[in-house]
């Protein structure tokens, strides 16, 4: 088939954790003859919908980005070129018949890691720090939680948001402050939390992304979160020519292969693997189900 | 030694050169750093062209963007021309935007359109203008000066935005999302094209430049405001009252300042957030020196820096240049234009 | 001769744009000696001296201090060669202390202390050797003006100055510290120090020189030995014709004009009591800082009576405002004409209607007009003769005898019922001072009640119809002209007016 | 749990107050002197910026740490060099220009980040400047981890804030600066050169500046982001006027403000999110005014701040 043309709006620089999941399975799609992958980065709110319109005009057929900050603009540029696809992680829903949405859901795989780092604090405090209280870092962070207590009722937790989803000095700072304040195991929503948990020795988990080769010593378990099954579907969709304004996120789930847990089996307990697998299993089962919740955790 | 001496007299040719010397002097430094970049220059240029004017949507983004730009840089003028140093354009700006927003939203204003907005763009305004008084109240009242606490300011602004959008002002339908509660649709500017971004927020602008060039050349007010920016105490012995005259001229400086802002929620957003403006208030200062403080020449400036920004944004993603180089090439042609223009005053002498 | 020649100033030439400010001048400096540089507004006295000193580069021409030519351009090499500089307007950091400015730039730049405790004994014995009584620890800025030039003159003397230059130094001073200063001088030549001073005022020069160079045009046009000369010549080699100040004719009083009655302005003035009749010259005199500025200001409109009561033609004042005084038919000149009574980067003819730009003769609807406004500089500039510029160029570029011309002429042209004329002269030189002063018995003659304040005892001598004294806020009673001498002004000055009668 | 008092009483809190007043120490030091020249440089914002791109990049090549924050400071100093050259023999208006030089580092440090740096899924690091454990005084309870277990870098920040406050107050280089700045015609009455040391005075504080940036990716952090100097700048613009143009004071409101930051991200895990930390962040600035409001009656800004020194002419 012919290849299908894609771009990519990014509003961060793509070294962004979650941007760099979107380039990185866009990339692999280009590599493997699927699409042909174009892209910008560190698009400010007032260029993305120019972004949109440009690209859309430029003949792309699939446009993958984020609607965040110009939800309205956004769904406005769809319903002005029909013709073109628009893939967009979104807090709303989707809109026409061209603009689908998806939300980041590697909570099941936060719940597991949380499985595994409960039995490994010494204080029995956990630490998170979030960027600001949306629901998808809500329920991640929630999601954690849940995991340890599921080991440990009597667990207690920190969270400190740093308001801003980019400056990982100021997540390190909050992680450094959660510390000082007892933690001694750090779900770091943000990059720059395991900074801080390196510094003073003690363990952490990542998100998104796979941060052990950067922290080799410090985190022993990620919340691994895939884009590549919800592009595949919105490219089968609009290769198909078949309705693409629908809401993508369930194709983060484990059992499609969204989101799953990688961790160092030198540095966990030995005895908290296999719960923590059989859980695994039972989600991908549908036997159980991570609780969503979406309110700011405290 | 290299001497300089001032002109008493700048001819018009070279008042007229100065600029055009200037951009291509950036234009040309620019060229560079695509060439490090690797991409072919003559065909960067030519891509920026055509970004910036090569189609329909090209010409109306670049004018969508001119509209806040001629705004903040009227405002800069404005104050600039008193010689009130107002660098806080971009929390005016945030802060006409958000009581725009508030009061355009579902449980804001219930007025018919044709009211609604006029009275939207006034409350942007008159937000606006209020953070500017503060400022000029502490100079006349207690000589603090204006360059640092609007400066300042600004960044009280912002955090004043975000802790409403945060706060009172939070769609609770954005999913946590900090943003404030999109305005009705009844409160958005007509489009000038369809199915474009372009409303009519740049003939507002516009028209705002034509109104604020004539009162400064021709009225007693425009008379007034200059020789107090000049030499206020003599302005004073002349009977201008310094007071009246900075708080008009801060009102009309903030009072732009806000429109731009309540101007691109209603034209364009919909809606505040903290990234609204990406320096729109700092480019307006850029742009009215870029005018060399005159309304009309603001009109210009504002067209070239967003030709710049939006050509040049095209272009980076054409050749794979890095986007930045809107903002060197901008950041550019604002250092040679300040030195074109103060050589224009002087003459060089060995 | 046998004293040295300690200075030499060779053909110095120096242009700025079109105008030549210096011309081929050469000079000579011998020690000992004091030497008087007299010249018209702009005949190019600062610019010579700012050359000599390396403020200026000149175009053409070299320096030779004690035998050894000076780099150009370098103040610094100026005062290692021990010389020393007075400026006209002072060159001090206010917010420093005396001993900071003394000291500042004497040791090198990459020295790790500042010897203070050396430099304060030898301030203090400089101090006392020339009479310059200081105190190196108090703040510049709290200084009063003849403290400041004492700052001033020390820091030459510190630096070791053998020859010192003073620009116009008694042209803030009152008539009792320039007798001190000139005194110091001296002393100070006595001691071998050789000096140069420039005035406008001629009885000074001819007093303290010991010889007198006089330029016009930028040119050296004559040199005379002060025991040689007189006043006459002297200002008619500065003018190149001859000036003579013109008299005042006695004339009889009308109505009263303005009446001040027990006024208080804040703690600065305090039960003022004056009245000025129509056709007559009221001079107030008084040492500087002893209220006359807020008395100005108060006249003009600018500031407003804690206490008691301003009459305007036996009514009593509205509300004060420049404009609301203007508009009652008060001219006013204001003390320093480039800080109050000129925006130096408008045109002339802006400058001109600026005080009456809300009349409807130049505006209509907000909207200025101005084709009015430039008839009327046009009509100013050549009644009063205003040369330098035409109502279209800055008004910057007008010396400051034509900038003080237009001023007059814009109060003067509307014929005020009041003249309030603080210090017109100051700072103008004699041909200036005779035109400046003609116009203002010219609208003496025409029954303008004129109030005059001054503290240049010859102007109001010359001017003055009564004369009161302002010290310390309080004003004395009047005194008519003729029983007014010298002495008698002293005390009055003094505020001993008691004893003065 | 802690209390909100109790936050105090942790040694942490205070070591991350130095850790985060370090930036804003060279960068308020550094404005401070070019101000006290009479030279405002709001170029800092950008300064700092092309200093934490530069220091970086330095090390990720393979440079030394040092010599990271030396190319850094050079860096700075070349910015400085052209603020300088604009402001001070052109007389360019002050704020207009740093304005300028800010767009212009800021950018041209993204654009030449983005040119070296292909852009790649997670952002490459360094080994940052460790924290040195001050022999035998890092054995001290409490001050022993709050003060002397910081990086080199921070004792250098102090140490400069020390020796800045006795060269402007003793030495003469200082009050030749202080001169310039109060009155530069005085200056060069007294055989100082104003231009230059104008020029020196902006050069070197901005190379300061630039240092204060580059902490932020050699110790601080371990890598350089776009847009990750966050206004720090602007808060040492503030931080001179609060501290009313002296170095001493400078370093107080410094650490006064990184306590208030440090305090906010501690005491939202006490109070959770009853204050919004928006408040705090406001602090500083409005502390900075309210500083502007108290000193303009006493007059201790430089008298020539921001006026334009031209030799002969008037
Ligand atoms: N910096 C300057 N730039 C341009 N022209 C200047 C400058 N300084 C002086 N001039 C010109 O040089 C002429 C001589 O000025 P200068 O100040 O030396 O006069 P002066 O004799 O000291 O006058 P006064 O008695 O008023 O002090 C002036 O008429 C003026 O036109
Ligand atoms: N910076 C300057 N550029 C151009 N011309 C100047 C400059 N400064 C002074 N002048 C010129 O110098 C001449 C005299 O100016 P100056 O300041 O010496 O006035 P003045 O006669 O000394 O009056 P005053 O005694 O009130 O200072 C004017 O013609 C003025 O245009
Ligand atoms: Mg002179
Ligand atoms: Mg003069």
């Amino acid at each position: 088939a012919e290849k299908l043309k894609v771009a990519g709006i990014h509003a961060s620089p793509v070294e962004n954790a979650w941007n760099s999941r979107l380039h990185e399975a866009l990339q692999a799609a280009a590599k493997d003859g699927v699409i042909e992958y174009t892209f910008s980065e560190g698009v400010s709110g007032t260029d993305y919908p120019r972004a949109m319109r440009e690209y859309a005009e430029a003949g792309n057929k699939l446009i993958v980005g984020e609607s965040y900050a110009v939800e309205t603009e956004a769904r406005q540029v769809a319903a002005d070129y029909p013709g073109t696809a628009f893939l967009m992680g979104s807090s709303g829903g989707p809109a026409g018949d061209n603009f689908g949405t998806f939300g980041t859901w590697n909570h099941e795989a936060a719940y597991l890691a949380g499985m595994l780092a409960a039995p490994m604090s010494k204080t029995g405090t956990f630490g998170a720090v979030g960027a600001i209280p949306i629901p998808e870092v809500n329920i991640l962070i929630n999601a954690f939680r849940s995991g340890v207590k599921e080991v440990r009722p009597d667990a207690k937790f920190l969270v400190g948001f740093i308001g801003t989803f980019f400056d990982p000095p100021k997540a390190r700072e909050s992680g450094l402050a959660q510390i000082d304040a007892g933690a001694d195991i750090l779900f770091g929503e943000r990059i720059g939390t395991a900074d801080a948990a390196k510094e003073k020795g003690i363990k952490s988990v990542g998100s998104l992304i796979d941060y052990t080769p950067r922290y080799p010593e410090t985190v022993f378990a990620n919340a691994m979160w895939y884009f590549r099954p919800i592009l595949d579907a919105a490219i089968k969709d609009t290769q198909a020519g078949a309705k693409t304004g629908k809401d993508y996120s369930p194709f983060s789930y484990m059992k499609e292969g969204g989101n799953d847990i990688v961790f160092t089996e030198s540095m966990v307990i030995k005895d908290s693997v296999p719960a923590m697998e059989a859980k695994r299993k039972a989600i991908k089962d549908g036997t159980f189900t991570v609780p969503v919740d979406p309110a700011e955790p405290t | 030694m290299i001497r300089f001496e001032r002109r008493t007299h700048v001819p018009f040719g070279l008042r007229l050169a100065a600029p055009i010397a200037a951009v291509l002097v950036a234009l040309a430094f620019a060229g560079i750093l695509i060439a490090i970049a690797g991409a072919p220059v003559l065909e960067a240029y030519r891509r920026m062209l055509i970004g910036a004017f090569g189609s329909r949507l090209a010409i109306t983004e670049t004018l969508t963007r001119t509209a806040p730009l001629i705004l903040t840089g009227l405002a800069a003028a404005v104050a600039f021309r008193a010689r009130l140093w107002n660098i806080g354009a971009e929390g005016q700006f945030l802060v006409g935007a958000l009581a725009a927003a508030a009061l355009g939203s579902q449980h804001g204003l219930h007025l018919p359109p044709v009211l609604l907005i006029p009275a939207l763009m006034l409350a942007g305004a008159v937000a606006g203008a209020l953070l500017l008084l503060g400022p000029l109240a502490l100079r006349l009242r207690f000589g603090v000066d204006e360059v640092v606490t609007t400066l300042l300011l600004n960044f009280v602004a912002l955090l004043f935005v975000s802790m409403m959008i945060e706060g009172a002002l939070k769609d609770p339908l954005a999913f946590g999302w900090p943003q404030s509660v999109p305005v009705v649709a009844d409160a958005m500017l007509p489009k000038l094209v369809a199915r474009t971004r372009l409303h009519v927020g740049l003939l507002v602008a516009i028209g705002l430049a034509v109104v604020i060039a004539l009162v400064q050349a021709r009225t007693v007010f425009g008379m007034e405001s200059r020789a107090a920016g000049l030499n206020p105490a003599a302005a004073r012995f002349a009977g201008v009252s310094l007071t009246g005259v900075l708080v008009k001229v801060a009102c009309i400086s903030g009072g732009l300042a806000g429109l731009a802002g309540a101007i691109e929620v209603l034209g364009v957003k919909a809606y505040v957030t903290t990234d609204l403006s990406p320096g729109f208030g700092y480019t307006g200062i850029v742009v009215a020196m870029l005018a060399a403080l005159n309304p009309i020449g603001v009109v210009f400036a504002a067209l070239f820096v967003a030709t710049m920004f939006v050509g040049a944004d095209s272009m980076s993603r054409a050749l794979g240049v890095p986007s930045f180089i809107a903002d060197v090439i901008v950041a550019m042609s604002l250092l040679a234009m300040l030195v074109a223009l103060s050589l224009a005053n002087y003459r060089i002498r060995r | 001769m046998n004293v040295p020649v300690v200075l030499r100033l060779e053909g110095i030439t120096k242009r700025f744009g079109a105008l030549t400010a210096n011309d081929d001048i050469t000079l000579e400096l011998r020690q000992g000696e004091l030497l008087a540089l007299l010249g018209e507004n702009g005949a190019g006295k600062t610019t010579l001296m700012n050359i000599l000193f390396g403020h200026y580069t000149a175009d053409a021409g070299r320096v030779i201090a004690f035998s050894r030519e000076l780099p150009p351009g370098k103040p610094r090499a100026a005062i290692e060669a021990g010389i020393g500089m007075v400026h006209q307007h002072f060159a001090l950091a206010a917010n420093l202390t005396v001993l900071e400015n003394v000291i500042a730039g004497t040791r090198p730049l990459g020295a790790l202390g500042l010897g203070s405790a050396a430099a304060r004994t030898r301030l203090a014995a400089l101090s006392a050797k020339f009479g310059l009584a200081v105190h190196p620890d108090a703040r510049v800025g709290d200084l009063s003006v003849g403290e400041r030039q004492r700052v001033e003159i020390l820091k030459s003397l510190y630096r070791d100055a053998k020859v010192l230059i003073l620009d116009e130094p008694t042209a803030v001073l009152t008539h009792q510290e320039a007798e001190q200063l000139y005194r110091t001088l001296r002393g100070m030549a006595e001691l071998g120090l050789s000096i140069i001073f420039i005035s406008h005022k001629l009885h000074e020069v001819l007093a303290a020189a010991d010889r007198v160079t006089v330029l016009r045009g930028g040119k050296v046009v004559a040199e005379r030995r002060a025991s040689e000369t007189t006043k006459d010549e002297l200002a008619e080699l500065m003018v190149g014709r001859r000036v003579a100040r013109p008299h005042r004719e006695s004339q009889a009083p009308g109505a009263i004009a303005l009446r001040a009655s027990g006024i208080d302005v804040g703690t600065t003035l305090k039960a003022i009591d004056f009245e000025v009749r129509a056709g007559e010259t009221l001079g107030i005199i008084g040492v500087s800082g002893n209220g006359q500025h807020t008395l100005v200001r108060l006249v003009s409109g600018l500031e407003r009576p804690t206490a008691g009561q301003l009459e305007l033609y036996g009514a009593p004042a509205p509300r004060p405002s420049p404009r609301g005084f203007v508009a009652a038919g008060i001219g006013r000149i204001p003390e320093d004409r480039h800080a109050d009574g000129a925006v130096g980067e408008m045109a002339v003819w802006e400058n001109a209607v600026l005080e009456r730009v809300r009349e409807p003769r130049f505006s209509a609807g907000g909207l200025v007009r101005r084709a009015a406004g430039r008839a009327f500089a046009r009509e100013i500039i050549e009644r009063f003769d205003v040369r330098g510029g035409s109502e279209d160029s800055p008004i910057r570029l007008l010396s400051g005898g034509n900038m003080q011309k237009l001023i007059l002429g814009r109060n003067l042209a509307e014929s005020p019922r009041i003249l309030i004329a603080a210090q017109p002269t100051r700072g103008l030189d004699e041909g200036a001072v005779a035109a400046v002063h003609g116009e203002i018995l010219a609208a003496r003659r025409a029954g303008t009640a004129v109030l005059l304040i001054s503290e240049d005892l010859d102007e109001i001598l010359a001017l003055a119809d009564r004369v009161q004294a302002i010290v310390k806020g309080r004003l004395s009673p009047a005194i008519p002209v003729e029983q007014a001498d010298p002495r008698r002004l002293g005390l009055m000055m003094a505020g001993s007016w008691e004893d003065a009668a | 749990m802690m209390d909100a008092l109790d936050i105090f009483a942790s040694a942490g809190l205070w070591a991350a107050v130095l850790r985060i007043a370090t930036p804003l120490i060279f960068g308020t030091l550094g404005a401070l002197i070019s101000e006290r020249a009479g030279v405002l440089n709001l170029g800092i914002e950008g300064i700092m910026t092309f200093g934490a791109m530069i220091g970086w990049m330095t090390v990720y090549h393979g440079g030394d740490l040092w010599l990271g924050l030396a190319v850094a400071a050079l860096s700075g100093a070349v910015f400085g060099l052209l603020h300088a050259a604009l402001t001070v023999p052109l007389g360019l208006s002050q704020h207009v220009t740093g304005l300028g030089i800010t767009l212009f580092a800021s950018s041209l440090s993204y654009f030449i980040f983005r040119l070296a740096i292909p852009v790649s899924g997670s952002p490459p690091t360094i080994v940052p400047f460790q924290v040195i454990k001050i022999p035998v005084l890092s054995d001290l309870p409490f001050l022993g981890e709050a003060v002397f277990s910081q990086t080199a870098p921070t004792y250098l920040a102090i140490a400069l804030a020390l020796v800045i406050a006795y060269a402007l107050a003793r030495t003469p280089l200082g009050l030749a600066i202080r001169i310039v700045g109060e009155n530069p015609h005085a200056a060069e009455a007294q055989g100082i050169d104003p231009i230059r040391v104008r020029i020196g005075a902006v050069v070197f504080g901005s190379a300061l500046m630039a240092m204060g940036g580059a902490f932020l990716t050699l110790a601080a952090f371990n890598s350089f982001f776009p847009t990750m100097v966050q206004g720090r700048g602007w808060v040492c613009i503030a931080l001179v006027v609060f501290a009313s143009w002296r170095p001493e004071r400078a370093l107080g409101g410094a650490l006064l403000f990184a306590l208030f930051d440090a305090y906010q991200l501690r005491l939202q895990h006490v109070v959770g999110k009853a204050i919004p930390y928006q408040l705090f962040l406001m602090i500083p600035y409005i502390m900075s005014i309210l500083a502007l409001l108290v000193m303009a009656r006493r007059a201790r800004v430089p008298q020539a701040l921001m006026q334009p020194f031209r030799r002969g002419e008037r």
